[in-house]
């Protein structure tokens, strides 16, 4: 057990606070704007200023533009980052998804005409992995994938279907996707299991085929979009890692989902029950005992969060694979953050209920953590069958 | 000894929701929440709440439910608390767009703790649906369902104290947006009522003079948890319909056991609201009908506790059914599109109006040690 | 919703409590013994005193000893009889089970050698439903039923196998016990479906071939017993309900078995809140307003069952079939009690955490509540399957 | 940074469940309990404890196991209280019939909050094995491991005040036959001590006069909070392991919903605790070897609190986790064939030994809102 930053961890810190203090939401970043456009605007050109400062990639290779930071200092930067208040760049589905997918299955060509434009946001990415029918079952993904010319290996792919919870796509150049090619000709092998035959490409959302149409959230924002796709055009050149390799390369990608942000997210968790805890003592509700044994529990939870983060980080960096802290995270941090916001509602009174606060838009808002990024039920059977290794259910 | 409603108190249940069923669909909903949100164009229509279905408002009036139970010699049909929680529970249900809960509960609280002359001023205009009303607690934990200000408003004290009646205009009420769109809300931001104080010009205490209160408001959050019956049963069956036809992983999601366990655990929750929130709407009944001293002594203080038991089961089921409801539909309880919402932000206004589950556990708590055991007694006076 | 009594069934209630307040703990009763076997003898001396005022099987009808007692009536009687704090009859299995079985499927013989000796105790009953490998899953009963002679359809049933959880085996005259008897000669029918091929005997125990064996409980208490059958006799005369029906002649055996239950139940549930609530007021936890908040939650939880029970009992009387109360009283009535003796540890303190206090027997005995007669698990099935119609888990 | 154990911490953890696993099994610890429950014949063996195993008792004093965090001026091995919660936890994890818990909290008392005297009189005593002690609040809310009228007692306040120590023979402890059988618990009927009053003859002050108590205090809880790790893991590879193998219907019972996400919650449990737990731990290890005077104070600072979320973690996950694996053993799991009811057992007494969840949430609940969020500092003093 060592609970302390090395000297260099703690100068890499240093320097990022330096530079958040001057580049963030206590220096020259300003306020977040209400509307939608404005907000993803803001959200890009925070984006660009990380990248000129040479913080937007520290987890990727210096080569790439990134800054080589390691484990514990990627770690940091997120923790620094929700420490600091400032949002998450833009195009944190390119950085965290997409460029990292492109790296490790991308052949040269791909990588030299897409990763050099990740960083900068001057283009962002969306993400086309779920389906109306299809929530947490990539087995059951329906959108076809098939040759212009069957007879033709070289010609391009044309896609048909439809794909939901794509944030950013109203904005996004490219759309990392998973389309069934079944027999890699466009046809359906019979027999083929429903998880094979699928293929990994990269789409140019600018083009007439793709049509995305805002989702409204139960919050009245339009988070998400639906993508539908009508004989869209990829050509074979952006398939990545191989005809019929799709889930193996999705699955790539989700794993990297989770690790960077868990530290951003405990943060902003933090930042919260901090707020609450000030508004309780300022009000006086601290001081009934049913809720501080509530809002101890909250403290609690969140500093297992805390720690599970940097549990999870020592699990890699020792034996070079993720403990289970990963489902396990997710779901204690959807639930504490539910647990939250409710009792935000006992705490504040009124104005937690009301549509245009932010306790009220956050109450509303936590019900999708649950769901969103794999439902709480299914990191569950994640945990009772990988990590725990029960028999899988019939 | 009969736990369910008579035919007769079936009958208007059932009538309400036939009605309900045709005219407070959520497609209807929607058309007003639409119209709300729309850019104005042109002068505002003032004559109009934002969020409200005044068709169905007016519609709910003529028929006599704003009324049902306001005593017939102040303009009401003089029936029960049982009847007005088998309609309010089908409006819950409907998550119906009127200001309904508002005027119902005001006419309770000024019946059961106003003087003759307050009961005579308001009740006739609250029975015919002129006049809205709407209760609440000081501390402003909520936005009101039905405060405007035009409305006649009941200030209650959670602990017991004096409560304050006010007329409309008096400017006490401030507009809000609650997350709950769908009928409109008002803040009602006084702290606490002082007894020494002089009251806004407008305003006049409960009863004429500062007094201890709790009788109407009791009355009132039972009705508001029968609200919540409504709203909660309504999420039950939306869940169990979907959970049947929604697939996955090629067979429906309502097959998996965690799908199951989820929508049981809705159902018990659902049943525990529903049996405490009728018992206290049939100890009140009890109440107003006891001829016999003692057994009003009985009844007087059986009330505060059945009370507080139907609206602590009613918000922690508000809150943790409609919840269980959008996760059991997935991804889609998550959108707009999905209707489920509309039950959980109802649900949530209602879960903290009058006083939350905590306050009323608190209630419990304070008074279950004083009084014995509830048991049946006699339809008739027992013969010993 | 009429929640009062008629003159009639006050007058049931008084007659009752007025013999309960002679006879009862307030009475002659005398204090339970601390041995087992005592402890028994005390509560069929109980049963017989009982039976002689009339009140063993007041759901019984008159001409088999009974009361002929309306579903109010047997309400109150099991209402006042928690109330009183007196124990329940030692045959409990017989009057509620065995007897109404007898009722519905035994033929003429079998009632007049059977019923007259239940209400009285001088005949006990133990039941034989669970084996070791089919905890709640009745298709599995794996006991074995053949005939003593193939080809004599009168000659006796030799029966082997293991049942558990029987509690009173010690003591029994008879066993209700469910065996297998395939197609009907002791054979297996290929392709028969596994509940089918069930048959429903009284075993007398009062044989060498059944070994009964008692299965200690976590109190330390050997509460059940394991019963080990090898070639147990049964004449064909004491098949019940006709062999093949055994799975239809238990289900109603085990529908009866919570109806009455419930209400002595819920009584006890609330008495043994009112002990606790009595030591929090002594010793002053009753001022935390935490311990007093989880202490209103149990109330509100008691007070929903009774109200249940009540309106289980009126959904009979007026449309002839229970509601789904009879699983949410199970699954409410045991959360509930293991609620309730966990708190009684922050309530009492030590005396609550020692091996011969109440309140530290309460405490291991009452994680029984969610396996005994059916695990809440399988309670929530049956709610979601039966009550709410969702579909059949695959 | 690692949050994980050492090399060397691991070594010791290995080979402490290595011993344990061979030495205190379930088939042993059924052995000592039957000893104990056998009738008396003759005289009763006044050396031996009842319910303890007396040979691992030895061999663990051999070993240096009681005197692993004491320092080595005072005979002990001078670890850290990482090294001495990883022994703890296997412990735990064995639920070892030995009076080991009670010796090592009390050790951990005297040496934090002990006079120069009290820590050279007792703890070579302690380290050596051959005195036991234990460690309780006043106010007896539970039977004290290792509490025997021949032990060293140490009672704290659960509020941080004056904490008193007894001698062996202060006929203090009350014999108490504690739900677990499995090592000697006694009761301490001190309702409080009042700092005005004189002390039992055997009785002395920590610290020599009566100051605030605290640092010793939270590092035994943490220590409990270990051993209960301990158990809650045992539970679930028990619980694991039996799901996997008993059938129903016709598949493994894992492979149930139902099952698998118990479990889930299970493992959820008892991850929480362990971090909370080893957190914690390091703290205390930090704070005792921290030289700089800011860092000091704000380990001080932190340590209550790190040691009161481990506390409250440990004791929910303790009660929720045997009770869940009693559970899902189904009726098995309820008889005292299946060994689960050990650790039932265990976890209740560790449970609310040293304060419950709800103590120690008051606790945090209190002091978070003057402690700034912990935030990870050098391992050498800072350059700036």
């Amino acid at each position: 057990m060592d609970l302390t930053f090395t000297p260099e961890q703690l100068a890499f810190r240093d320097e990022l606070r330096a530079w958040l203090a001057e580049h963030g939401p206590a220096g020259s970043l300003g306020e977040e704007p209400d509307d939608e456009d404005e907000s993803w605007e803001w959200r890009r050109e925070w984006q660009r200023t990380l990248s000129e400062g040479g913080w937007a990639g520290v987890h990727w290779p210096k080569e790439v533009g990134g800054r080589g930071a390691s484990l514990t200092e990627t770690a940091i930067f997120f923790e620094e980052l929700g420490r600091s208040g400032s949002p998450l760049p833009a195009d944190v589905l390119g950085i965290l998804l997409a460029g990292p997918t492109l790296m490790s299955w991308g052949d040269d060509a791909q990588q030299e005409r897409l990763l050099p434009t990740i960083l900068s946001a001057d283009e962002t990415w969306c993400q086309g992995f779920s389906e109306p029918d299809a929530g947490s079952d990539f087995a059951a993904v329906k959108t076809r994938a098939v040759k212009a010319d069957p007879d033709d290996p070289d010609s391009d792919w044309l896609i048909t279907g439809q794909k939901v919870w794509t944030s950013g796509a109203q904005y996004a150049k490219w759309c990392m996707l998973v389309a069934r090619t079944g027999d890699g000709r466009g046809g359906q092998e019979p027999g083929a299991k429903k998880h094979q035959g699928l293929t990994y490409f990269v789409l140019d959302m600018e083009q007439e085929e793709v049509d995305v149409r805002p989702l409204v959230q139960i919050t009245g924002s339009p988070e998400f979009n639906e993508l539908f796709l009508t004989d869209a055009r990829v050509p074979q050149s952006m398939v990545v890692g191989g005809v019929g390799n799709g889930w193996k390369v999705a699955l790539t990608t989700l794993m990297n989902e989770r690790a960077g942000l868990a530290f951003f997210l405990q943060v902003r968790l933090r930042q919260a029950l901090d707020r609450l805890v000030a508004v309780a003592q300022e009000n006086g509700s601290s001081e009934d005992p049913v809720i501080s044994d509530r809002l101890a529990d909250l403290h609690l939870r969140t500093e297992a969060l805390r720690l599970m983060a940097w549990k999870g980080l020592t699990a890699i960096e020792q034996y070079g694979q993720p403990g289970p802290e990963g489902s396990l995270t997710k779901w204690l941090w959807s639930e504490t953050n539910q647990l939250l916001v409710q009792l935000a509602v006992d705490v504040v009174g009124a104005e937690a209920l009301t549509a245009d606060s932010r306790w009220g838009y956050e109450l509303l808002r936590a019900r999708g953590n649950s769901i969103e990024g794999g439902t709480t039920e299914i990191q569950k059977t994640i945990i009772a069958e990988r990590v725990l290794g029960l028999p899988r259910a019939s | 000894m009969r736990f369910d409603l008579s035919e007769d108190q079936q009958e208007i249940q059932r009538a309400a929701r036939d009605l309900l069923g045709g005219r407070a669909t959520f497609a209807q909903l929607r058309t007003v929440v639409a119209e709300k949100d729309a850019e104005p164009t042109g002068m505002p229509d003032l004559s109009r709440t934002p969020g409200e279905d005044a068709a169905l408002t007016a519609e709910l009036a003529e028929l006599g439910w704003t009324g049902i139970a306001i005593p017939e010699e102040h303009g009401g049909q003089g029936l029960g608390l049982v009847e007005l929680c088998a309609i309010t529970e089908e409006l819950g249900y409907a998550v119906a767009a009127v200001p309904y809960l508002g005027t119902v509960t005001a006419a309770l609280v000024v019946q059961h703790e106003g003087t003759e002359d307050q009961r005579g001023d308001w009740l006739p205009h609250l029975a015919s649906g002129q006049l809205r009303g709407a209760t609440t607690y000081t501390g402003d934990r909520v936005p009101v369902p039905g405060a405007t200000d035009a409305a006649l408003l009941l200030v209650g004290d959670p602990h017991g104290g004096p409560a304050a009646l006010y007329a409309p205009g008096a400017g006490i009420a401030e507009d809000a947006e609650a997350v709950d769109p769908t009928r409109g809300h008002g803040r009602i931001p006084i702290p606490e009522l002082d007894p020494e104080e002089e009251l806004n010009p407008r305003g006049e205490w409960l009863g004429g003079t500062p007094t201890p209160s709790g009788a109407g408001f009791d009355r009132a959050a039972v009705v508001v948890a029968a609200e919540l019956v409504g709203v909660v049963q309504r999420a039950l069956d939306m869940t169990v319909a979907y959970v049947k036809e929604r697939r996955q992983f090629g067979v429906p999601v309502g097959s998996f056991q965690a799908v199951q366990h989820g929508a049981a655990q809705m159902l018990r929750d659902v049943a525990m609201a529903r049996v405490l929130t009728y018992n206290a709407a049939w100890t009140a009944d009890a109440l107003s009908a006891a001829e016999d001293e003692g057994e009003r002594a009985r009844l007087a203080a059986e009330l505060p506790v059945a009370a507080a038991m139907a609206k602590a089961a009613a918000s922690d089921a508000g809150r943790t059914v409609t919840a269980a409801a959008v996760q059991l539909h997935g991804g889609i309880g998550f959108t707009w599109e999905a209707d489920v919402h509309w039950l959980l932000k109802r649900a949530q206004v209602d879960a903290a109006l009058l006083g939350g589950a905590g306050h009323h556990r608190r209630r419990i708590a304070t008074r279950t040690s004083s009084v014995p055991v509830p048991e049946p007694t006699a339809d008739e006076p027992a013969t010993d």
